[in-house]
């Protein structure tokens, strides 16, 4: 069942991923994206890491999102009117190096890696992340915090009407 | 109490710094603050001074940190008499400089007066530097601003006088790079330590030959810039065509730096190589004393004039240095001190005229002590001083080294007192025909304000106090004297112990 | 058991699919999505792999990979908005400023 | 009173500062009587040596302060006031004093007054201190300062050039002369070792053995440096110019005080004169010369200062000819005798001069007619006193007195014959000055009267020209010789012949001055039908001296000077701009020949070589960001190939 519920959701996630490559719509494929997301926030969760399941959903369903599409709001997009990929000639040689990729992946994945010893899912509690993050990685959380007030100022900047 | 001396060398670098950044385009307050940095140096060295004890043994005060340890350079500062002398002489001149430049400087106040200071901190550390590779840095950073205050703030030519300078001075400066590296390396070699140490480095046993054209390099940089005859054609460009203040720099305090090398570095480092050079440099001295007289004779321009009065004043000062002995070193180190405040105090006066008639040459001036009794008054003491007077400070130097150098050779001592002769007769012609005579042309000439009679008025008080009682002056140098009197007996008894 | 191949299997398809979207997309908008899927993919490989070894390293990882991309996003996006406002495109073909000309000559 | 000592020249040197720093807020009255009460500050000063008993006591001595210090040598600022000091102090300051004071009146009008009473009162300051020095150093720095302060009274009308270079002149022929004395110095110093006077005189009595070169050559260049000073020949030229001074100043210093330092360094130095007869045989020659040579000079004269100014350098000709004949009291009595007459007469003739509008020439002087009997009488005390009428005047007794000791001296015969002829030339003219000045002043009262403060100093002057011989009579006479005697410790007696020689030496001595004065009354009477002396361009021309150095050495020296500019420009930075040339010449040629043949053809091979690669490559450039995607995917998979390979 378990089982299931996770190639299900993987099936999911894959295809709206693969819908966004073919839409027309800039909201549709903000919204496949969102569904995409929402997906694998929830392989997430499968995996055994709520913490990240619930910070997938609130930051990139939940903020990520809204920035997309009040952009695409903004700038009033229409459909677009691009040949699409599988219509246009040009689509066969990335398709194809995409699938090489692919493969190469999945053979890199099968013929390396070992057999799980262990076959339960071990759920990793917040508590332990926060001790690990607020631990050992206390000095890149106080990085990434610059990272992004660095990146606040940055937006804010290029954001000003008359620029130094 | 023995950083004071660092705080010499960095308190007015340090208003540079600051002037640039704080008052870049603030020219009254620039002014103020090149005014209160120079002033505030000028009183640490008096208070050096206070507190030095003209008896003492070697050097009253020294600073040794280390600076470059792997290659043996540390940053080693010492004062003895002679170089308290000549500090309390630059962090003199300096606001004199700066007060004379008041007005007259029009373009770029607070850059100038950042060189000024700049200059000032490289002439400071040239006097303290006891590591042979810190006096090279001093050395040169004192050339850098020099540079620019002429060829920024200088006259007509001023491109033309800067490069001249700048080739001529660099060329002897980075001889005597070389010579400091061989030093170093012989050293090394000898003793298995690698240092520059001014200390360590006095008592190394140099091969034959080496030590001679060592010692020619050291002379080669210091000659250019007292300067000596062959090598003297920088100075009357540079001089004629530099600022007031750069030639009161020029004259006062650069030239003698030259001096102060040979005194410092050429003769106790090599004192059997400059005995044997000494006829040579004495000689040289001589020609430079004569050749500068006879060329200020037919000079129109007056600053020109002046710098040639120089170079034979300077020659004074290579010949005593090189009679070496008792007399004759003290001679020659008063006469750079009395030389320094003479001549700088003429540059203001020609520097003052200047700014009322915008002309040097004599040939536009004439009867000018009836509109300025005052300027022709204080020229006519300098022009005094400068001739040998009795009583006033030039004459204790040039009698000195005349007496002394009269125990070592007639014959030159009777050519350098012609030489006096001759500065009576160009600075007398010069004298007549500036201030007297009838009035030649009349542009609105002004005597002397508050300001330059307090500058002349300083100059004057020291010239007086050195002619008439050199003796607190001469107590600082007696032992300076008797170090450098001391390397001349080792090596005549040395070579007679050889000889046995 | 979902075995941590499969996970990556899939991490490898959204990698891949996101890396399809910014090479065949023209639209600015969606090649940042496209980039979005990929960097989701990478989380899903680094989640995986924190859980198939018990560590939590992983979802470590994953945390500090959001912050990146929030980052990086939020720049791209203003990045976006100016092309728009200066160039009125969001078109990636029309963007190619950055085209070498042989006919101009060397700088 | 050895505490007092630095008054005598302090007073003045300090007043001088005084007038300098202080005297823009003082008017004239204030600094003239400042001045006179400085230089009577002086002169009292030594009066009350004088009564102390310093004329017979041991030397007073003082030392100020040390001077210089070099090691073991520290010369100070000392006075020594012995005899000869004495002497020279007195005269100094007594004559300074009584010039002071006739300076009030007669600078009243000018307006310089300030620059004048400094550098008078400087250099009656730089006189006492020359004289009261006892060490070398320190009477070189008086020597010196009075140079100064001569030099800028005799330019002291600045604006005038010929005045301006009349001062030049002066100091810098004084100066050739002192660069001997400065040697003379350097030369005893570097045998002894010190300058103090006392400590010299007896090293040298003790080291140097008579007649030895060292102690030759020591003396002629200190007697050298007497030349300049004191205008012998050949260093004469400078004093009649000097005669552009004002005529106090030419009292004081050109005739009564600076112009006989050399006499009295001399006598100061007499005892390593006596060392050498040769040098005092060329004293006595060149003094011999003098006379000669400014007699007859003073004869052709038409300028009133200048016949007193050729008179002077024939005077102090006198003084060398008893000094190198050792007869240094005689010189010094004839020293203070001259003072006294000669400033009698250089004031004299300053009023007469002044009153009749700064005319010269006595041709005109004595067309005017109008002098008053007061000068009349005193330019007739002090001529006949020049002249050395006999019995009455003081001129008289002095150089009898050296005439008298010049005769047993070596070649004593032949200098005798010629200071002889020099009382009869030296009588001729100025009785022809006297008579071309006065011969109509019957006709008119005086015109302007004379200031009562310009009386004074001319009656006590006058009365001492006259008066003041009586303290030494000539040999073999029955009055007292209270000079030779006082100065007996300093110098030893001077010899005379017997004394039958003496007599009819004295009988004719005694009678030349009248004789030519008989002989200026002819010549006078034939001068003004336009008579002509022979030879008088020459002699008017101090026999053509000034030309003779203006060619040869003022123009040889400019042209020296000249030469060696030409030399600078040419050589030096000729040659600096030679291998300047030679520089840029190198620097063109590696710009045409190899950069432009060698390494410009070599680098556009490179450059159209890249240029073609470049174009072949930059189509990858499109800056199309999906073809950049799949050029990075492509390197990707190569990448990921290559691994798993």
């Amino acid at each position: 069942m378990y089982e299931i519920i996770f190639y299900l959701t993987a099936a999911v996630t894959v295809l709206a991923a693969g819908s966004i490559l073919i839409v027309r719509n800039p909201i549709h494929a903000a919204l496949y994206l969102v569904i995409a997301l929402l997906a694998l926030a929830l392989l997430f969760f499968l995996l055994g890491a709520p913490l990240l399941a619930a910070l997938q959903v609130m930051i990139y369903a939940g903020a990520i999102m809204v920035l997309f599409l009040f952009l695409i709001m903004v700038m009033n997009l229409r459909p677009t009117q691009e040949q699409l990929p599988f219509l246009s000639a040009g689509w066969k040689v990335p398709a194809f190096l995409a699938l090489i990729l692919w493969l190469e992946l999945l053979v890199l994945f099968f013929g390396l890696l070992p057999e799980p010893a262990d076959e339960t899912i071990t759920v990793i509690e917040p508590k332990v992340v926060g001790e690990s993050l607020f631990g050992p990685y206390l000095l890149v959380v106080e990085a990434a915090a610059i990272l992004l007030l660095a990146a606040l100022i940055a937006v804010l900047y290029l954001s000003r009407k008359k620029r130094l | 109490m023995m950083y004071w001396l660092s705080v010499l060398i960095f308190l007015p670098l340090s208003g540079a710094l600051l002037i640039v950044l704080a008052w870049h385009n603030n020219v009254v307050m620039a002014r103020r603050a090149a005014l209160l940095f120079s002033a505030a140096e000028l009183l640490i060295a008096l208070g050096l001074w206070w507190f030095a004890n003209p008896g003492s043994d070697g050097y009253m005060y020294i600073v040794r940190a280390s600076w470059i340890p792997s290659m043996g350079i540390q940053f080693l500062l010492g004062m003895d008499g002679l170089s308290l002398l000549l500090v309390l002489l630059t962090a003199l001149l300096i606001p004199i400089a700066i007060l004379v430049s008041w007005h007259s400087i029009k373009l770029h106040w607070p850059v100038f007066a950042a060189l000024l200071l700049a200059t000032e901190a490289g002439i400071m550390g040239v006097f303290l530097a006891l590591d042979l590779i810190l006096f090279y840095v001093f050395w040169e950073l004192m050339l850098v601003p020099m540079y620019f205050l002429i060829g920024i703030w200088g006259h007509e030519r001023r491109l033309y006088a800067a490069y001249k300078f700048f080739l001529f001075t660099l060329t002897g400066s980075l001889l005597m790079l070389v010579s400091i590296l061989g030093l170093y390396f012989i050293h090394g070699e000898q003793t298995g330590t690698y240092t520059f140490d001014y200390f360590a480095l006095l008592h190394t046993d140099l091969p034959d030959n080496t030590g001679m054209w060592l010692m020619l390099g050291f002379f080669a940089a210091f000659a250019v810039k007292i300067p000596v005859f062959p090598v003297h054609s920088w100075l009357p460009d540079a001089h004629t065509e530099a600022p007031t203040a750069g030639s009161i720099i020029l004259a006062g305090l650069l030239l003698k730096t030259g001096a102060y090398g040979l005194l410092r570095f050429c003769l106790p480092l090599f004192p059997e190589d400059s005995l044997e050079f000494a006829p040579f440099a004495m000689a040289l001295g001589v020609v430079g004393i004569l050749y500068g007289a006879f060329l200020a004779l037919v000079q129109e321009d007056l600053k020109r004039l002046i710098a040639y009065s120089s170079i034979s004043h300077l020659g004074f000062v290579v010949l005593g240095i090189y009679a070496w002995n008792q007399e004759s070193l003290h001679g020659a180190m008063i006469l750079i001190l009395a030389h320094g405040i003479t001549t700088s105090a003429m540059f203001a006066i020609v520097g003052m005229l200047e700014e009322r008639s915008h002309t040097r040459l004599l040939s536009r001036m004439g009867g000018l002590l009836l509109p300025m009794p005052r300027l022709g008054t204080m020229l006519l003491l300098f022009t005094l001083s400068a001739m040998g007077m009795p009583g006033l400070a030039n004459f204790v130097g040039e009698f000195l080294v005349l007496a002394g150098v009269y125990q070592i050779s007639a014959s030159f001592a009777i050519a350098g007192a012609m030489g006096i002769v001759a500065g009576a007769i160009y600075l007398l012609w010069m004298y007549q025909r500036a201030m007297l005579g009838e009035v030649n042309e009349s542009p609105a000439w002004r005597d002397l304000d508050l300001r330059e009679l307090s500058v002349l008025a300083i100059l004057t008080i020291l010239v007086l106090w050195l002619g008439l009682y050199p003796a607190p002056f001469l107590d600082y140098l007696q032992n300076p004297t008797d170090t450098i009197i001391e390397l001349n007996t080792v090596v005549i008894t040395g070579t007679e112990d050889a000889s046995h | 058991m979902i075995p941590l191949s499969h996970s990556l299997i899939i991490a490898a398809l959204l990698f891949t699919l996101g890396l399809l979207i910014i090479m065949l997309r023209r639209e600015l908008l969606f090649i940042l999505m496209g980039l979005e899927v990929m960097f989701n993919g990478a989380a899903l490989t680094a989640i995986a792999a924190g859980q198939y070894w018990t560590n939590a390293d992983g979802q470590v990882l994953t945390i500090f990979l959001t912050v990146v991309t929030a980052a990086e996003l939020a720049i791209a996006l203003i990045l976006v908005w100016l092309v728009f406002e200066r160039l009125n495109t969001t078109r990636a073909d029309n963007l190619k400023l950055l085209k070498d000309n042989i006919d101009r000559g060397p700088p | 009173m050895n505490q007092l000592l630095w008054l005598i020249p302090g007073a003045p040197i300090l007043s001088a500062l005084i007038i300098v720093l202080l005297g823009g807020f003082l008017r004239y009255r204030h600094i003239a009587v400042l001045a006179s009460c400085a230089a009577a500050a002086a002169f009292l000063t030594v009066l009350l040596a004088w009564l102390n008993g310093a004329a017979n006591a041991q030397p007073l001595q003082q030392t100020v302060y040390t001077w210089v210090a070099v090691g073991d040598w520290r010369p100070t600022v000392g006075l020594m006031l012995d005899r000869i000091s004495l002497v020279m102090v007195s005269v100094v300051s007594g004559v300074g004093l009584l010039i002071h004071l006739y300076s009030i009146a007669f600078m009243a009008k000018d307006n310089d007054y300030r620059r004048y009473y400094f550098f008078l009162n400087l250099f009656l300051g730089g006189m006492l201190l020359l004289v009261l020095a006892d060490n070398l150093l320190l009477l070189y720095l008086g020597w010196e300062l009075v140079g100064l302060c001569s030099f800028a009274l005799i330019g002291f009308w600045y604006r005038d050039p010929v005045r301006a270079s009349a001062g030049r002149k002066a100091f810098i022929t004084t100066r050739i002369g002192d660069l001997s004395l400065a040697l003379g110095i350097f030369l005893l110093f570097s045998q002894f070792n010190t300058l103090s006077l006392p400590v010299l005189f007896d090293a040298i009595s003790e080291q140097w053995q008579p007649n030895s070169q060292l102690a030759a050559i020591t003396a002629f260049m200190i007697f050298a440096g007497a030349v300049g000073k004191s205008a012998q020949i050949p260093l004469q030229v400078w004093l009649p110019d000097a005669m552009a001074g004002p005529s106090p100043v030419s009292a004081l210093i050109h005739a009564a005080t600076m112009v006989t330092a050399g006499v009295y360094l001399i006598a100061r130095m007499h005892p390593l004169f006596e060392l050498t007869p040769l040098v005092q045989w060329t004293v006595a020659a060149i003094g011999a010369v003098t006379i000669l040579y400014g007699a007859s000079s003073a004869l052709a004269q038409n300028d009133l200062k200048r016949v007193l100014a050729y008179s002077t350098i024939s005077q102090i000709g006198y003084m060398f000819l008893a000094l190198g004949c050792g007869a240094y009291a005689f010189a010094l009595f004839h020293l203070v005798t001259h003072a006294f007459f000669k400033s009698l007469l250089f004031l004299t003739a300053g009023a007469i001069i002044q009153a009749n509008n700064h005319e010269h020439d006595i041709h005109r002087l004595g067309s005017h007619g109008g002098h008053s009997l007061l000068m009349h009488g005193c330019f007739l005390v002090g001529a006949a006193s020049l002249a050395g009428i006999p019995v009455i005047t003081a001129g008289f007794y002095s150089k009898e007195a050296i005439l008298t000791t010049v005769w047993p001296a070596s070649t004593g015969q032949l200098l005798w014959v010629i200071a002889a002829l020099g009382t009869l030339v030296t009588s001729i003219y100025i009785f022809r000055t006297y008579f071309l000045l006065f011969q109509n002043s019957q006709k008119a009262v005086s015109i302007s009267p004379v200031n009562r403060m310009m009386v004074w100093p001319l009656f006590i002057l006058a009365l001492l020209s006259i008066t003041a011989g009586f303290v030494e009579f000539p040999a073999g006479w029955p009055g007292p010789q209270l000079w030779s005697t006082w100065l007996e410790n300093e110098f030893g007696t001077a010899t005379h012949p017997p004394l039958a020689t003496v007599y009819v030496l004295q009988l004719i001595a005694s009678l030349l001055p009248l004789l030519g004065a008989g002989i200026a009354f002819l010549l006078v009477r034939r001068e003004k039908t336009g008579y002509r002396l022979p030879l008088s361009d020459f002699l008017r021309d101090g026999w053509k001296f000034d030309a003779t150095y203006k060619i040869v050495l003022v123009g040889g020296y400019f042209r020296l000077a000249h030469f060696f500019k030409l030399i600078e420009s040419l050589l030096i930075d000729a040659m600096l701009h030679k291998m300047t040339r030679g520089y840029k010449v190198f620097a063109t040629y590696c710009r045409t020949g190899f950069e432009y043949g060698v390494l410009n053809r070599g680098l556009n091979g490179l450059l159209s070589g890249l240029r073609f690669g470049h174009a072949q490559l930059s189509t990858a450039q499109n800056g199309l960001l999906n073809r950049y995607a799949l050029m990075i995917c492509a390197g990707a998979v190569f990448l990921l190939g290559y691994w798993l390979w």
